[in-house]
């Protein structure tokens, strides 16, 4: 089935999301969607899935022009989308999520639910998925769970498949097993759109590459394209993609773990006996699969679980038992893994993002009055100083781009006196200007002589911005290892075979 | 020139009619239109001049004229202006009574703004303006002191009653995770329960008589009024406008406001960035408890001087919808307040003189705040063309 | 693994206190009643002694809780469920016990007046389900109960018709839960203030028409006829249970209908399983080609007719008129047994029979001569709903989307 | 006097159950709506908020003096201090106030000469109420709750008390009363509100279950619930209060299990003290207060309907009532210490 979009425009108010933009999706072929953060990618894709109607333009299939009002009928021509935030309820099982929408059923309207476990089995075997039916879908790994979205796009029989970001949440691994499953499809003749920011990605599977800013399609590019020949195409200049950065110049221990555990809410010990410094001017990467128990110990680190044991001794300070806030006060920098759930309050302005944790700290407040003239000032300069693309310092921070969040977010937390910097996953689903403005920073933290902890799942990023590597598995630390380790080696480590 | 002059004058009515500016005020005619209709219906001369529309249409119309006209006639001497009136203090007195009632109403309303705004569903304005009516009730009868003193001892008194009162939601909800509105509205039942003992008990009951009711305020706990013995307007409308004031600074410019908004919109966020959400959730239900609490003082101290069990009327009900019609901002909820707070006064002398059911008032006012809360309604039915995009609420 | 010590010092804390029961109950009798007037097998009233039951219990609790904690200490396992469930069963017995010494324990007609108390309680909480597990706060089940019971009473009046006037119940509910539907779903105003005001309106409109229509002619509009309880075969013979469960009127049978074709349509169909997905990822199942918008209308409106239905149970089920303000606040203690069980059907029944057998308790005892004045005996269920929502369960999530408007691109 | 009394406006504030509860306000109301039947005489009304506060009160009877009302009649003890304080600023104005007496802010007795009390002894008729149930008694006890403990409520099931009380002592039996035990009458029972007529079935059917066979319910409305409950359990009956239940459209389903009711007769009095109003003949002050008693027929008793009496009965209660005026019977109430 051969899917084709023809001069596709699309509004939001003054915004021109997408601008006459033309796209063809062959069968057999993977098609690579590449652009920045807001450049228009998953408004495209949800235009042509039937979720927004475009304002001007059609969509072919197989020459005929189709009208899609709503995703029932997307699906029922044969089109299955793996969405770049999960559409997965995670309260119902993996056959419930992967059904819902084309139940099959028995008399009355009863679920025939064996039916369903069938039909999840079948595809999963198919393809080698591994995924229980009756799992409930919220406690699966996300990689998981990416598996799950696969299925339900695949269960319609479909023709045309977009991944819209579908690496984002992935673990190299977890990577690898969904580029061999996007060359099965292809080669079982499906037409796949496949969205990402992940060059090596794009060089790895793309039989295609059409690149898109600010909505407008700029060009196609080969498969033979360079990484930096494909970046500067998306952002409009030369990018940097290596981390740029000095040896490390590490002085004293400043931070130091002894002995951590940590106890979730149900009990289970998520953190097992962790030790390890950082020292001045030194950034400890942690690697890890994902779920490993480095979101914990971040958390641990902040302050959030009361269930901790053990020694966490900040510049000869000892932090357990004491408060977030006082911690905080300390001069911890933090940056939360997932940044619009814990780094933003999105109804608040970029101003109000700015000091959300000083607000009644000198000099954003005098007393109980919140000085807000200081405010706009401050937060005039940050915008400027991290570079944050917004309307003004009032506009909400829930309406910026990814980026343009993870900058917010960044540039409250070093805009501090700082003692360490504490930073998960920071450049997720970021595209690669972004990437290289946060690393960046980083680099820059470390050289003012802080030390910097970074929780990472890419290796290339853990490689490139780690002077150290720990390797984290099942709660415990399995190895830290000099950040030159061969890729193989830290591949092995995360899997659990100790160094 | 004067084509330019015309067509800007079009441009402003045109932005006057799509604008929101009118919306409410449809809102209300609209109501009006619906609770003259309900009027007419429980109007006996209009039910007969009905009952001979086709032989006699103009008594029916004319009836039915007088009928409506009569009633709102009447709710806007009750509540605005009573231009029949002897002297002008009398033509003003419906206003202050508007004014008398919209102070205890805005309290609450501004006392369950903070805690919607901070993310916490505050049913109790009932049960936290009795402790605080309980409260100062009691030190205002059972106290001695000098006016300058007795007067601010008995508030605070009553603001730390509903303080109190509305901190042990927080408190539960902090440490057992207990949901608030199932708390809220069992401590509303509490509350009234313990008040009906208690005025049995020599501890509030009036000595002297068996029924349940304290013996009066001191003159000297009492807010004094602001025209004199024949107006029921008190100082404590004042302190309302002052708490209006004062929500305003908490929430928009005060570090503590910054924190209970932070709250309300994202807690985890919140709590990443180093707020005790535990602490802030009993300070927020506090401050609120505090202000409902304050209300509480407004009835005692001001108009109602007896304690009694229906000392908190329905204004912890009637505050829900003020302060969500107000969009939980403070002047929004004065304004909301003020509305409630005229029809409540004008719907008593629609019937004592036009025997216009008092239910007819809630009909309508449920009405406004339904038609004010949809917009597009209003529009669909005046078939006014969108103007600029309104939020819904 | 680290296991949670709450259910141990629950047992630990429950046991304390049926051993100070047992400390201060007086040597005494208690006369257990268990038959009625309708019972096939008539079973003998049989006295106990206050001090062997309250002993007995005492006894078992302390084994419960030294059983909780050889799970805990010793096992290093989860203490199951059974051992708290016990443990309280075994403090409220002695409580009873105790409470009525020297008197007659009419357990069949206490259990009767929980269940007719908690009736309307229950078709509430049915109506908060089907609607908030769409994605719906209904705030509004008051309102529902009112207009049910004031259009079923008036309907069955004029008609002189039972089943009319409990189809206009449902209408009636229906009707109500529609206009919270559409201004919340529709116009996409909060919620909870809609809930609030459709309260109001209702509250109003069934007032004013009391005061009027029904006032000034009772005869026509405020005399229906009465549901008369019938027992059913069999089932209604089961001593205790048959008179309290099976010897009830048709509305009390629809109820047990309702509860299990709510519970089965929720969790077994296909109709289910998209309502719980609108409720928690409204978004989700748009993008599986589900109407987000159609199916909030239908579960709420459905819901609201349920409530109807409790609404008529006041007028057509118990007394047989409307009075002003009839449901008095039911409709709120619904919400709350909602919350407590957890947005489950069954389980919001039990709280909503926990309320009710809590209610009832307090009548019981203030007819035996209550040691306290009557306003605390009135405040028992709403403290014990209080005890229960902080101690037991803590801290509840509803359906994700609940209360939050759906916008469609 | 047809032009003055046509020019004559009598006018009336309920209590918060308003006026159509099938009970105390309707009876009021009744009255009032005689008068201006039999009378020609303009009327108004306030009905309270359901949740009314002493400043509705307050400005319910003063938009009754913005009306220009002759006669005001404030419906109930709540309404005590709003009649008072409008009675001192309008001394032109009469007023009549049901249920209660005027009192100073410490509750001394006070008395304003356009102020006429009407107060009603109730717990006389109750005493003969108690007295015919314990006779007809099959089971020995009789039962008794109030919607809320207030003294106008309490004073009825206290009557009732006493009743059953003289006739175990004259008859050496041990009747026993449910619902109201022991000299404290706020342990005594009770619903809670004066709405939720369903909770007064289910608190009549545990009365029933416990052995009870005649039920006095003291809550308005609420007492409609017991009046149904008699239906479903044969043998069991009801006793009204306020006005006649066997003549009330409300009752009349169980109409025929209506024992007697305790009668007060506010339409009576209210329709009486309109007439003197309209022929100049008001007289106020605490010495013109009225109190219904059995002796002025301002409570009673009503006359046998459906339920059979015992034996002998009806002259018993005559005699009773007979004593009761003449003083040999002693009830003790609030009006006589
Ligand atoms: N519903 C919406 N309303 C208004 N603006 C929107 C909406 N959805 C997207 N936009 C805006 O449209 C632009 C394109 O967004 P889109 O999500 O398509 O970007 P993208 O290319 O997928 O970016 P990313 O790589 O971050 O996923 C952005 O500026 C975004 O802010
Ligand atoms: N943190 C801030 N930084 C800069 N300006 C601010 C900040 N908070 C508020 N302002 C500005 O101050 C002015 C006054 O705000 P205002 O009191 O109207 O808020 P509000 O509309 O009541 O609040 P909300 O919309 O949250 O209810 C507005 O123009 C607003 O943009
Ligand atoms: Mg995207
Ligand atoms: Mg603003």
């Amino acid at each position: 089935m051969r899917l084709e979009l023809k001069g596709i425009t699309k509004r939001f108010g003054s915004l021109v999301a997408n601008d006459s933009v033309n796209l063809v999706a062959e069968p057999g072929q993977i098609h690579c969607l590449l652009g920045e953060n807001g450049a228009g990618k998953s408004t495209l894709m949800n235009v042509l899935y039937g979720l927004y109607q475009a304002d001007a333009g059609e969509i072919l299939i197989d020459g005929r022009v189709v009208k899609f009002s709503g995703p029932g009928d997307a699906m029922a021509a044969g089109i299955g989308m793996v969405h770049q935030h999960f559409m997965l309820i995670p309260v119902f099982t993996v056959a419930e999520n992967v059904i819902l929408g084309h139940e099959p059923t028995k008399a009355l309207g009863f679920l025939n639910m064996d039916e369903a476990r069938k039909r999840v089995r079948e595809i999963s075997d198919r393809f080698g998925f591994d995924v229980d039916p009756d799992a409930i879908v919220g406690e699966l790994p996300v990689g998981v769970q990416q598996r799950v979205e696969i299925i339900k796009a695949l269960i319609g029989d479909a023709q045309v498949l977009v991944f819209d970001e579908p690496t984002a949440v992935l673990t190299p691994q977890e990577t690898d097993e969904l580029m061999a499953i996007m060359k099965q499809l292809r080669d079982a003749g499906k037409a796949i759109v496949f969205i990402t920011h992940k060059l090596r990605e794009v060089k790895e599977v793309a039989d295609k590459i059409t690149v898109i800013r600010l909505g407008k399609v700029v060009g196609e590019a080969k498969p033979t394209s360079t990484q930096a020949e494909l970046a500067s195409m998306m952002v409009g200049r030369a990018v940097d993609l290596d981390v740029n950065k000095t040896p490390a110049k590490p002085a004293d221990v400043k931070f130091s773990v002894k002995n951590l555990e940590v106890f979730n809410h149900l009990g289970q010990k998520v953190v097992d006996d962790v030790s390890f410094d950082i020292h001045a001017g030194e950034i400890l990467v942690f690697a890890g699969v994902q779920g490993n128990g480095q979101t914990e110990l971040t958390e641990a680190i902040l302050g959030l679980h009361t269930r901790v044991h053990g020694s966490i001794v900040l510049d000869g300070h000892e932090l357990i038992g004491q408060s977030v806030k006082h911690r905080l006060d300390w001069g911890l920098g933090f940056v939360p893994e997932d940044r619009t759930l814990d780094g933003l309050v999105a109804d608040f302005s970029i101003a109000e993002n700015l000091m959300l944790d000083r607000s009644d700290r000198k000099p954003f407040a005098k007393g109980l009055l919140l000085q807000l003239k200081y405010l706009a000032e401050f937060a005039a300069e940050k915008v400027k100083q991290f570079d944050i693309r917004t309307q003004g310092i009032n506009q909400r921070a829930g309406a910026l781009s990814g980026g343009n969040q993870q900058k917010v977010v960044l540039a409250r937390e070093l805009s501090r006196e700082l003692r360490i910097l504490v930073a998960s996953q920071p450049t997720r689903g970021l595209d690669v200007g972004s990437i290289e403005f946060v690393h960046e920073q980083i680099v820059a933290t470390r050289d003012q002589g802080l030390p910097v902890m970074i929780v990472a799942t890419e290796l290339d990023e853990a490689t490139q911005l780690g002077d150290r590597i720990a390797v984290m598995y099942r709660g415990k630390i399995v190895g830290i290892v000099p950040a030159d380790t061969e890729r193989a080696r830290l591949g092995q480590m995360m899997a659990g075979v100790v160094a | 020139m004067s084509t330019e002059k015309t067509s800007r004058l079009k441009v402003d009515w045109q932005s006057i009619i799509r604008g929101n500016a009118l919306i409410p005020v449809l809102a209300i005619v609209t109501s009006l239109i619906v609770g003259g209709i309900l009027v007419a219906i429980a109007n006996t001369d209009v039910q007969a001049a009905a009952g001979n529309i086709f032989s006699a249409p103009g008594t029916f119309f004319s009836t039915l004229g007088q009928t409506v006209g009569g009633a709102y006639d009447a709710l806007f001497r009750g509540s605005i202006f009573n231009y029949q009136a002897s002297d002008v203090a009398l033509m003003f007195k419906p206003l202050t009574e508007t004014l008398a009632f919209a102070t205890p109403i805005t309290l609450t309303g501004l006392a369950l703004a903070i805690s919607f705004r901070s993310g916490l569903f505050n049913i109790g304005g009932t049960g936290q303006i009795i402790f605080g009516a309980m409260f100062a009730g009691w030190v205002g009868i059972y106290v001695h002191l000098p006016f300058w003193i007795h007067l601010p001892l008995a508030i605070v008194v009553g603001v730390i009653g509903g303080a109190f009162f509305g901190a042990l939601v927080g408190l539960l909800k902090a440490t057992t995770g207990a949901n608030e509105v199932i708390v809220t509205i069992m401590f509303n039942y509490i509350a009234g329960l313990l008040l009906q003992y208690l005025l049995k008990t020599p501890l509030l009951q009036a000595p002297n008589t068996a029924n349940p009711i304290s013996p009066a305020v001191q003159d000297t706990a009492k807010y004094p009024l602001l025209f004199g013995d024949t107006n029921r307007l008190h100082w404590g409308f004042f302190v309302m406008l002052a708490a209006v004031v004062f929500t305003w600074w908490l929430m928009n410019r005060s570090s503590i406001g910054f924190k209970f908004r932070a709250i309300g919109h994202n807690p985890r966020a919140a709590r990443v960035a180093g707020i005790n959400l535990g602490l802030t959730y009993v300070a927020v239900m506090a401050v609120s408890g505090a202000l409902a609490g304050l209300a509480g003082t407004t009835q005692i101290l001001g108009t109602e001087q007896h304690l009694t069990i229906g000392v908190s009327a329905s204004f912890g009900i009637d505050a829900i919808t003020v302060a969500l019609l107000g969009r939980s901002n403070p002047w929004g909820v004065l304004a909301a307040g003020i509305l409630f707070g005229g029809l409540r006064a004008g719907a008593v002398t629609m019937q004592a003189e036009q025997a216009v059911p008092v239910d007819i008032v809630t009909v309508v006012q449920s009405m406004i705040v339904l038609f004010i809360a949809a917009p597009p309604l209003v529009r669909a039915i005046y078939r006014i063309r969108k103007g600029a995009e309104v939020e819904a609420f | 693994m680290k296991l949670s010590k709450r259910p141990f010092v629950t047992v630990a804390v429950v046991a304390l206190l049926t051993l100070l029961l047992a400390a201060v109950a007086p040597h005494d009798i208690t006369t257990i009643n268990v038959s009625s007037d309708t019972d096939f097998f008539h079973i003998a009233d049989f006295p106990v002694s206050v001090t062997i039951v309250v002993w007995t219990c005492a006894a078992l609790n302390i084994l419960l809780a030294a059983g909780a904690g050889s799970f805990l200490f010793l096992a290093r396992r989860k203490v199951p469920g059974a051992i708290t469930g016990v443990a309280f069963f075994a403090m409220a017995l002695s409580a009873l016990v105790y409470l009525y010494h020297g008197n007659n324990m009419t357990i069949t007609s206490l259990l009767q007046g929980s269940l007719a108390l908690s009736v309307p309680l229950i078709f509430g909480s049915m109506a908060g389900v089907l609607s908030e597990r769409v994605g719906v706060v209904n705030i509004a089940i008051e309102g529902q109960l009112l207009f049910g019971a004031f259009a079923s009473a008036m309907i069955a009046s004029m008609t002189h018709s039972l089943w009319a006037g409990l189809f206009g119940s449902l209408v009636a509910g229906a009707l109500v839960a529609w206009i919270l539907a559409v201004f919340s779903i529709k116009y996409r105003v909060d919620q909870i203030i809609v809930g609030v005001v459709v309260n109001m309106l209702v509250v109003g409109l069934t007032n004013f028409l009391f005061g009027t229509l029904m006032g000034d002619n009772p005869v026509l509009f405020n005399q229906p006829p009465r549901f008369d309880k019938f027992s059913l075969p069999l089932l209604g013979q089961i001593p205790v249970i048959g008179p309290v469960l099976f010897n009830q009127t048709p509305i009390v049978y629809l109820m047990y209908l309702a509860l299990v074709v709510v519970f089965v349509a929720l969790f077994k169909t296909r109709w289910g399983l998209r309502v719980r997905a609108v409720g928690e990822y409204p978004k989700a199942a748009d993008t599986v080609g589900i109407n987000v918008y159609r199916t909030r209308y239908v579960s709420v409106v459905l819901g609201g007719a349920l409530a109807g239905l409790g609404g008529a149970f006041f007028t057509l089920g118990q007394v047989g008129s409307f009075g002003q303000g009839i449901t008095h606040g039911a409709g709120y203690i619904a919400l709350a047994a909602l919350i407590f069980g957890r947005w489950n059907p069954l389980l919001a029944a039990c709280a909503a029979l926990l309320f009710g057998f809590a209610q009832n308790l307090q009548y019981g005892l203030a007819i035996i001569g209550s040691p306290l004045p009557s306003e605390f005996l009135l405040m028992l269920p709403y403290v014990l709903t209080v005890i229960a929502v902080a101690g037991l369960v803590g801290k509840v999530t509803g359906p994700a989307a609940s209360g939050k408007p759906y916008v469609k691109e | 006097s047809a032009s003055t009394s046509s020019s004559y406006k009598a006018c009336m504030v309920s209590d918060a159950g308003g006026f159509k509860d099938a009970s105390f306000n309707e009876e009021a109301y009744n009255g009032l709506q005689n008068a201006k039947k039999d009378l020609g005489i303009q009327v108004a009304t306030v009905q309270s908020p359901e949740t009314a506060t002493q400043t509705d009160y307050v400005t319910g009877v003063q938009s009754m003096i913005d009306a220009k009302c002759n006669l005001i009649i404030g419906v109930g003890f709540n309404l005590a201090t709003a009649v008072r304080d409008a009675a001192k600023a309008n001394p032109k104005v009469d007023f009549a106030l049901i249920d209660s007496a005027l009192s100073n802010d410490d509750y001394s007795a006070l008395s304003l000469d356009n102020v006429k009390p009407i107060q009603y002894d109730t717990a006389q008729a109750a005493f003969l109420a108690g007295y015919l149930a314990a006779a007809k008694t099959a089971t020995g006890k009789i039962a008794t709750y109030g919607g809320m403990l207030l003294p106008s409520v309490t004073i009825f099931m206290d009557g009732l008390k006493q009743g059953v009380d003289y006739y175990n002592k004259q008859n050496s039996k041990s009747v026993v009363v449910l619902g109201a035990q022991g000299t404290d009458t706020s342990k005594w029972a009770a619903t809670g509100d004066f709405n939720d007529q369903s909770k007064g079935k289910t608190l009549t059917e545990q009365f029933f279950a416990q052995g009870a066979d005649i039920v006095l319910p003291v809550a308005g409305p609420v007492g409609i619930g017991s009046g149904q409950a008699t239906l479903d359990k044969p043998g069991t009956e009801v006793i009204g209060v306020d006005s006649d239940w066997y003549n009330l459209p409300a009752h009349a389903a169980y109409k025929a299990n209506i024992l007697t009711s305790i009668e007060k007769k506010m339409a009576a009095a209210v329709e009486s003290v309109i007439k003197d109003g309209v022929n100049g003949k008001f007289m106020g002050g605490d010495v013109n207060q009225y109190v219904g008693t059995l002796a002025n027929g301002g409570v009673q008793i009503a006359d046998q309907h459906d339920v059979m009496y015992p034996d002998g009965i009806a002259a018993k209660l005559a005699d009773l009532k007979a004593q009761i005026i003449a003083g040999t019977i002693k009830v003790t109430s609030q009006y006589n210490k």
